[in-house]
């Protein structure tokens, strides 16, 4: 009923010699059942959701994109084994949530990022960011996102300015901006939002057909993912929907008050890294609250600080940073959301 | 130049004179002597005292609640300077404690009586049947007292023991606390012959659960000075009084006495050692 | 009382030995202060302006804008004519802060250089804009020409630093508005009469 | 010898930044590059060096109770000098450095070098141990400095190491890869100190805390409280 | 008013005191372990920070600045603006020490709550930071005061967060060597890379 | 109709198919019974007999040790054989009764007496069910007579009887209501009596359809007396939580079902108290499960108080070789065992033998706070902080979050992805933070 603990059975006796008086029987405290989900299965049910956007940005951009994915991948299970070798820990590869980094780092980057850049993203998100803390359980920021908000601000040439349309299997990708950037370019060009938002538009950034991160793009294929997730409960609605529905709100009171200069909400929730972020990073469980109630409010200020740094501040895209910020405020909202023991409340009077 | 002069020595004389002033306005009485007692403390806040840290300490001996010698860290001359500043008189001559680990039973010669899957700690593993060990009284070997030595005195054997390292152990306790057994126990450092076993079970059983278990058959106590080891329910204990001679140790069938190697404390332990020697 | 006096006494003459110290001090690096903080603005002058062999902050003349604002401006004189001024520039729009910058140019309005003074620019890339290669593009631009003074990305001529339009933009912009404020102001800048900077110190 | 000795342990055992963990602020701030590292150390090395001279020599003649506030405004006449004196000679440097300067100040270096060191001890070895926690301090600074430096910008002390392919790792000059290099070479060094202190057969000195109340700097200044000179009397024995 | 906002948002966010600009990183490192102590130091700090940046400026421009240069009331005739690092840290150390006594027989609930932070931020260097800043700025009464209580507030903001982090980093499997400050530090990179996502928000 | 549930709980693999068809067998005399004095919840009993002494069946061995304590009655007669600390299936060692039966099993003078549906006052009810050593047969042994004797100013208006046997594998109380309905029945109605409840509700998950519909023939006629059908969820058999479902009235954290108006009684319990009030028959046999893969013939077992678990398994057939963990209670809740040489308790409610594939291993993986054990916990606690904290001996914080509420279900350890023994941790802490009460005290 349940499977073997990736090869670290503990002192568990194999076969034991009749003659010998010694141990026998195996004992532990209560319970001594288990439902058989292991960390390694959540991880590999997480990395199946993010199975069909991974393989469509194949179709999207190219041989470029697998290569992203491979080196990415393969880069975050190295540098996971030399850390844990080093620092002389149990290897714990087979937990798959290096390769769940990798692949989601990957799917952060644009399709033509170079090979040292995504190693390098790589070290900071798993020596750094995790392994650092003690590995798996332990890092009080999203390793992916620590590698991607690294490679943001350190090479922002390559992050930047170097996105590629997307075209069936990226044989006629063009350099272009992503739409929020795009959104925020015609905003300091001319002083109002210029973007195309029709019909077609909305279904283009729904599918995906559109530059940007490998991951990001089709909207679709990640509903898919979050909905089969949710289905199979490794997460919860609360992030998600508080995450995402923040920032349609605010941006459409926004848009409401000058849309000129403020783009259409669903604009916003549909481009750019929302979708990735709120069902994939944001709900990575070491780094968010753990009570219902605090990943409410953890969505929503994932949703304000988004909103804010996309309307107002330096960069079109704030979904990392958002993320990163709350995962900072995630101790505190676990201490201020503290559940309420049963029958905490005063026993009702009227019992007769 | 006399502009600067002025300025910034009326600034100063501004802030001085004033504050001294409101010093003498505002003051608040507390007795300075908390701060001295503190800073001769060792500081190192082990909790061995049972007050929260050395500050606290500090305040409870001020204030008459504590004695200068409830610091078990600090050696004679810690006491020698809290009683200077306490103002009273100090008498020397205490017997430095250390910590010690009454049990010999390794995995080698301790049996199991099961497969142990839980936490890694004494304590918790002591929660279930009081431990794997089929000695009911034997070192469980997961480290809890070595987690909690504020001075890394205590070392985990690969062969699954606990054991104290004499020249690091200040005597605070905190082991003897923390083992769920009870079998850590507080012996003048100067002592090199112990009885390392803690089982009280008859002969048979202890035998028979431990091959160094104290079988309770009292050669021991017939070879050694009177009153220097006695029975208690079934364990041969030494009294700590009394300094025994080494060959003692020869007397036993199970190799449970053991004569710690007298040379490794150097510094009082070789003087200690002839002076108690004569008298005995 | 009469220990605090002691204490007070004490502290206040060390205090009156310090502000000694320092007022002599003072003295003794006030004059290199002020060379130095010259040097600096006539390094950014000297990499701008043509060949000159006066000395241009001795002659300064000073513009008051409709703001009030007043623009100093460096003029450089080679065998006594003016080959160029220089003048700051401040660009409002920069990514993160205001880019305070140089422009030189000859009389007739023609850009010589530009010397960045300061900027909060992100470094590796808005930073870029201290970089030779960045500040060429604008040598040997005027007013008319090109006829488009924008970035590329804006329909204009300047090619922009690689992912930093916004900064680049804030100095082509501020670039135009110092030409323009030069063609306006141009006759008083370069009037002989007012010669002799000395009477504006 | 003794001399040699107390100049000496700035560089390893009681290094400022790696062992003591003092005077982080500037440490952080001005490491962008290797020179500005050699700027801000030699500043604090001069204000340590002749605070503790002079706070060596006057110390028999400062009143215990207002100590503290005697000697930083000692320090800070040496710091306005440095500053005043840098502005004037080295105008670049002084503006990279910035803030910096004024806040030598309060760098705890100084001060606790001042009333743990020199107010206890003769003039030359005051001296001597203020130049070589300076030195120390300065060496620390030029370290981190090369190493930020060196990835931020590709180069050492201005020159180009890695050739005109190498695209920086922008991070290493930003505030948090401040942090961030600081952070691991401090591990690292512990780690070094751990393994020296197994081979020598010590206890490894890391200072597992960072504790605000035992920095000398955050005591009461002036001490105008009652009469205690009995007490003081038996603390400083 | 809109400048006030932008100094507050700016010198929270944008700007933050410690994580941005590396001051006050002392009590930072030292007075985190726990959220209620930081808690405590961030009020402390508010506290001190507004007043020593009004005092400084007072100093400041009615003792130091040289008549010619300002209009304001001046005592003295000279200009002795380099004597400004030697009266604010003697002005700044004063103050905090008389509040400290004026707290402790006047109001000693707020010194309990308080009063122990008080001497643990009497040279803080973000305290004669935000003096010096002030000055370097050229800001303006209101704005001084307006930017000690931002700077405040972008230091308590930065230090609860980072304490709730450092109760968690407490409990965990960190490598011996990186206990305790190095790992501290490193945390303290990564909440400065996320605060990094402000750059551009505010220009000041 | 409401949900009959409450927040959290999991749902296990029952297993129960493995022996609820499976009738209650009487299990014949062992060779030797090990009874130990300590048969309840609170002070164990005193022994009065000594090595050598011949008892008859039912003859009292150990009286009760103070007011929070039963008797102990001998579970056949025989030959006390000696008296000594033997292996238990609690704890460690504790002191029994080596007793070999003589064969006759023959009762005791003043046990076996048909006193007949006589009305009694409840004081001799209660009397009755001390002497006749009765305790909650649920698994945590509180002795019923204490129970019964609620203080004046609690008032007791709901009567629960505790058919939700919500463990995994075991059936016993399943059986017994299938079998003894009646004596159920009359049990309850005993207690109701005593201590003056009308309304009786016998609490059964939907998974025993089959219970429900004899429990509610046995009960017509009854006044107050009502069946209610459970959700399947598990723990809906812990007090506080099937009070909260049935009543929706919340048992105040740190405190007992009384002070919520509501008295509850296990099954096993009434049937016992039946027996013992009818007929003076003490309690000294009880159905046990003995199931599991690692067992032959799985079945309900009639065995007496004492016998050792290896006679049972003898007598089910023997073990699996493959048996690695022998747990004594279910699997959720039960304590597995090390020795076969213990005997049964009257707390014994399964035998519960898992082989290597079912059972769940724990290892001390780090804590990936994913959340699920606070989704699970009927408490509402936070074990995922707690767990970390008592790892990190952080017991005040542990405290502060609650741990001493912990009803130590499981359901935190059963859904946790890392395997953490989180159980294991609370008993810890719990044991930690007691002792440092009793040290403060």
């Amino acid at each position: 009923m349940e499977e073997n603990i990736e090869g670290r059975d503990p002192q568990v006796p194999s076969q034991k010699k009749k003659e010998d008086p010694g141990p026998r029987f195996l004992v532990s405290s209560s319970p001594h059942m288990h439902d058989g989900r292991t960390v390694s299965s959540v991880m590999r049910l997480v990395l199946y959701a993010l199975l069909p956007a991974s393989l469509f940005s194949v179709y999207l951009f190219g041989l470029d994109a697998a290569k992203v994915i491979v080196i990415s991948v393969g880069s975050a299970v190295i540098f996971e084994f030399l850390a844990q070798k080093l620092m002389k820990k149990d290897l714990r590869i087979t937990d798959f949530s290096a390769v769940l980094t990798g692949l989601l780092l990957a799917l952060n980057l644009p399709s033509a990022s170079p090979w040292w850049l995504i190693v390098a993203g790589n070290f900071f998100a798993i020596v750094i960011a995790k392994q650092l803390y003690g590995g798996l359980g332990y890092n009080p920021f999203n390793p992916a996102l620590i590698g991607r908000v690294v490679l943001l601000i350190s090479f922002p040439v390559h992050m930047t300015a170097r996105w590629v349309t997307s075209s069936p299997w990226g044989v006629d990708g063009v350099t272009t901006a992503t739409p929020l950037a795009a959104a925020k370019e015609s905003l300091a060009t001319l002083g109002r939002i210029d973007v195309a938002f029709g019909k077609e538009e909305i279904i283009s950034l729904l599918l995906g057909f559109r530059p940007g991160c490998l991951g990001e793009v089709s909207v679709v294929l990640l509903l898919i993912g979050g909905l089969f997730l949710i289905f199979k409960k490794v997460i919860s609605w609360h992030i998600p929907v508080s995450f995402i529905g923040t920032v349609w709100v605010m941006t459409g009171i926004f848009h409401l008050a000058d849309p000129t200069r403020f783009a259409d909400p669903t604009f916003h929730v549909i481009s750019g890294g929302l979708f990735l972020g709120a069902i994939f990073m944001a709900t990575d469980y070491v780094t968010s609250p753990v009570t219902k109630n605090g990943m409410l409010m953890f969505g929503a200020g994932c949703g304000i600080i988004t909103v804010i740094i996309r309307l107002f501040g330096g960069y079109p895209e704030g979904v990392s940073f958002a993320i990163l910020l709350m995962n900072a405020a995630t101790p505190l909202i676990d201490r201020w959301t503290k559940p309420k023991v049963f029958g905490a409340v005063k026993p009702e009077k009227a019992a007769a | 130049m006399l502009s600067a002069v002025i300025a910034l020595s009326v600034l100063a004389l501004l802030a001085s004179f004033g504050l001294a002033i409101a010093a003498r306005v505002f003051a608040v009485e507390t007795d300075p002597r908390i701060e001295l007692v503190e800073e001769a403390l060792p500081g190192a806040n082990c909790g061995g005292c049972g007050y929260p840290g050395c500050a606290g300490l500090a305040k409870a001996i001020v204030e008459g609640k504590a004695k200068v010698e409830d610091c078990p860290v600090g050696g004679e001359e810690t006491r020698k300077a809290i009683s200077e500043i306490m103002g009273i008189s100090f008498e020397g001559g205490q017997v430095r404690m250390v910590a010690l680990v009454n049990c010999k039973g390794d995995d080698q010669v301790a049996s199991k009586r099961f497969f142990y899957n839980g936490i890694h700690d004494c304590a918790s593993a002591a929660l279930i049947f009081g431990g794997d060990k089929s000695c009911s009284y034997g070192c469980l070997g997961l480290g809890t007292c070595a987690e909690a030595c504020p001075f890394g005195a205590i070392m985990m054997l690969e062969s699954g023991l606990a054991e104290v390292e004499p020249d690091k152990c200040t005597g605070c306790g905190q082991c003897v606390d923390a083992c769920p057994k009870g079998i850590i126990k507080m012996v003048p450092a100067e002592r090199r012959l112990h009885i390392l076993c803690s089982s009280h079970d008859k002969g048979a059983a202890a035998r028979k659960a431990c091959k160094t278990a104290c079988i309770a058959c009292q050669k021991c106590v017939k070879s050694a000075p009177e009153g220097s080891i006695v029975m208690d329910d079934f364990l041969a204990v030494v009294n700590y009084d009394f300094d025994i001679p080494y060959e003692v140790a020869e007397e036993c069938p199970m190799n449970t006495i053991v004569v710690r190697d007298p040379g490794d404390d150097a510094r009082s332990g070789c003087e200690e050692k002839t002076a108690a020697g004569g008298g005995a | 009382m009469k220990e605090i006096f002691r204490l007070c006494m004490v502290l206040t003459v060390i205090a009156a030995i310090s502000a000694g110290v320092l007022a002599f001090v003072n003295q003794e690096t006030a004059e290199p202060i002020a060379k130095a903080e010259l040097e600096e603005k006539m390094a950014a002058v000297r990499a701008i302006l043509p060949e000159f062999d006066n000395e241009p902050d001795k002659d300064m003349v000073t513009i008051k804008m409709e703001n009030g604002e007043e623009v100093e401006i460096y003029r450089g004189r080679k065998d006594g004519g003016i080959v160029g001024v220089a003048f700051e520039v401040v660009a409002p729009d920069g990514y993160s802060g205001d880019i305070r910058f140089m422009v030189g140019v000859n009389i007739d309005g023609v850009v010589q250089g530009i010397a960045i003074l300061k900027h909060l620019e992100t470094p590796g890339l808005g930073a870029k804009i201290t970089e030779a290669d960045f500040k060429d593009r604008y040598r040997g631009k005027s007013l008319g020409d090109p006829e488009n003074w924008a970035v590329t990305k804006d329909g204009g001529t300047f090619v922009p630093i690689t992912g930093a339009t916004i900064s680049s933009r804030a100095i082509t912009k501020a670039t135009h508005k110092g030409l323009e404020f030069f063609k306006q102001n141009r006759s008083e800048i370069i009037a002989e009469k007012d010669k002799g900077g000395d009477q504006q110190r | 010898m003794r001399a040699w000795n107390e100049f000496i342990k700035g560089f390893w055992s009681e290094n400022p930044v790696f062992r003591l963990v003092l005077g982080l602020c500037p440490t952080l701030a001005v490491t962008t590059s290797a020179i500005n590292g050699i700027g801000m150390g030699l500043a604090t090395t001069f204000v340590l060096a002749c605070s503790n001279l002079v706070i060596s020599l006057l110390r028999s003649i400062i009143p215990k109770k207002v100590r503290i506030p005697a000697f930083i405004v000692t320090i800070a006449t040496f710091v306005t000098i440095v500053d005043l004196v840098m502005n004037g000679y080295f105008h670049a440097l002084h503006k990279s450095l910035g803030l910096f300067i004024p806040l030598i100040v309060v760098n705890c270096i100084i001060l606790g070098r001042a009333e743990a060191f020199a107010s206890k001890n003769s003039v030359w070895i005051s001296l001597i141990d203020g130049l070589g926690m300076g030195l120390g301090f300065t060496l620390s600074l030029v370290f981190l400095g090369s190493i930020r430096e060196l990835f931020g910008n590709g180069s050492i002390f201005g020159v180009g190491i890695f050739g005109s392919g190498f695209v920086p790792l922008l991070l290493m000059i930003l505030p948090p890869g401040a942090f961030i290099v600081l952070g691991i070479m401090l591990g690292l060094m512990n780690k070094v100190e751990i393994a020296l202190a197994e081979k020598q057969g010590r206890t490894p000195m890391i200072r597992k805390k960072h504790d605000c109340a035992t920095c000398v700097l955050n005591q009461k200044w002036f001490d105008f409280g009652p009469d205690t000179d009995e007490a003081h009397g038996l603390k400083t024995k | 008013m809109p400048k006030l906002l932008l100094i507050i948002i700016s010198a929270v966010l944008v700007n933050n005191f410690v994580l941005q600009r590396f001051l006050g990183i002392c009590p930072f490192m030292g007075v985190s372990k726990k959220v209620s102590t930081a808690l405590g130091m961030s009020g402390a700090v508010l506290f001190v920070m507004t007043m020593a940046s009004v005092a400084t400026w007072l100093i400041y421009h009615f003792v130091l600045v040289s008549a010619d240069s300002v209009d304001h009331f001046v005592l003295i005739g000279a200009d002795l603006t380099y004597l400004k690092t030697v009266t604010f840290i003697l002005v700044i150390a004063s103050l905090v020490q008389l509040v400290e006594l004026v707290l402790q027989k006047l109001s000693p609930a707020l010194y309990q709550a308080l009063g122990i932070f008080l001497p643990l931020i009497t040279t803080n260097c973000a305290v004669l930071g935000v003096a010096v800043l002030n000055i370097q700025k050229d800001y303006s009464l209101l704005e001084t005061t307006i930017f000690g209580i931002g700077a405040a507030l972008g230091f308590g903001l930065a230090m609860i967060l980072f304490s709730g982090l450092r109760e968690r980093i407490d409990l965990c499997d960190t490598p011996r060597s990186f206990r305790g400050t190095a790992i501290g530090l490193v945390t303290a990179g990564l909440l400065s890379l996320a605060f990094m996502g402000f750059t551009g928000l505010v220009k000041l | 109709m409401r949900s009959r549930g409450f927040s959290g709980g999991v749902h296990p693999d029952y297993n129960k198919k493995m022996a609820n068809s499976r009738s209650i067998r009487e299990m014949p005399l062992p060779d030797e019974l090990v009874v130990y004095f300590s048969q309840n919840l609170g002070a164990p009993s005193k022994p009065i007999v000594k090595k050598g002494d011949e008892v008859k069946k039912g003859q009292v061995i150990g009286e009760s040790g103070g007011f929070v304590s039963t008797p102990v009655h001998s579970p056949t007669s025989g030959k006390v054989v000696s008296i000594e600390k033997r292996p238990s299936p609690v704890g460690s060692d504790m002191l029994a009764a080596v007793i070999k039966p003589d064969g006759s099993d023959e009762w005791a003078p003043e046990c076996d007496v048909e006193r007949g549906n006589a009305d009694l006052d409840g004081e001799k009810i209660k009397a009755l069910i001390h002497n006749g050593g009765v305790v909650g047969m649920g698994g945590a042994t509180f002795p019923t007579h204490v129970k019964l004797s609620p203080p004046p100013e609690k008032k007791i208006d709901l009567l629960i009887i505790n058919g939700a046997e919500c463990e995994p594998y075991l059936t016993a109380d399943h059986r017994v209501m299938l079998e003894r309905a009646a004596e159920v029945v009359d049990g309850a109605s005993l207690f109701a009596s005593v201590i003056g409840v009308g309304k009786v509700i016998i609490a059964i998950e939907k998974n025993k359809p089959d219970a429900i519909k004899v429990m509610e023939r046995a009960i017509q006629g009854k006044d107050g007396f009502s069946v209610a059908s459970m959700d399947v969820i598990y723990p809906q058999g812990a007090e506080k939580q099937l009070i909260y479902a049935l009543s929706r009235r919340k048992v105040p954290a740190g405190g007992l079902p009384m002070d919520v108006g509501v008295l509850v009684q296990n099954v096993g319990t009434a049937v016992a108290a039946s027996e013992a009030v009818r007929y003076n028959r003490p309690l000294i046999k009880r159905v046990v499960t003995v199931t599991g893969k690692g067992i032959s013939e799985p079945g309900n077992i009639m065995a007496r108080v004492g016998t050792k678990f290896s006679d049972l398994i003898e007598f089910c057939g023997g073990m699996d070789a493959d048996t690695m963990k022998i747990i004594n209670g279910g699997p959720m809740m039960g304590i597995a065992q090390h020795s076969l040489e213990a005997g049964m308790t009257k707390g014994t409610s399964g035998l519960v033998l898992l082989t290597r594939d079912e059972v769940g291993q724990y290892c001390s993986d780090p804590c990936i706070r994913c959340g699920r054990c606070l989704e699970v916990c009927p408490m509402n606690l936070n074990p995922s902080h707690l767990s970390i904290f008592t790892e990190r001996m952080r017991f005040e914080d542990a405290e502060s979050y609650n741990v001493m509420d912990c009803i130590e279900c499981g359901c935190c350890a059963y859904v946790c992805p890392s395997r953490r023994p989180m159980v294991h941790h609370f008993r810890r802490a719990k044991a930690e933070i007691r002792n440092r009460v009793k040290k403060a005290g």
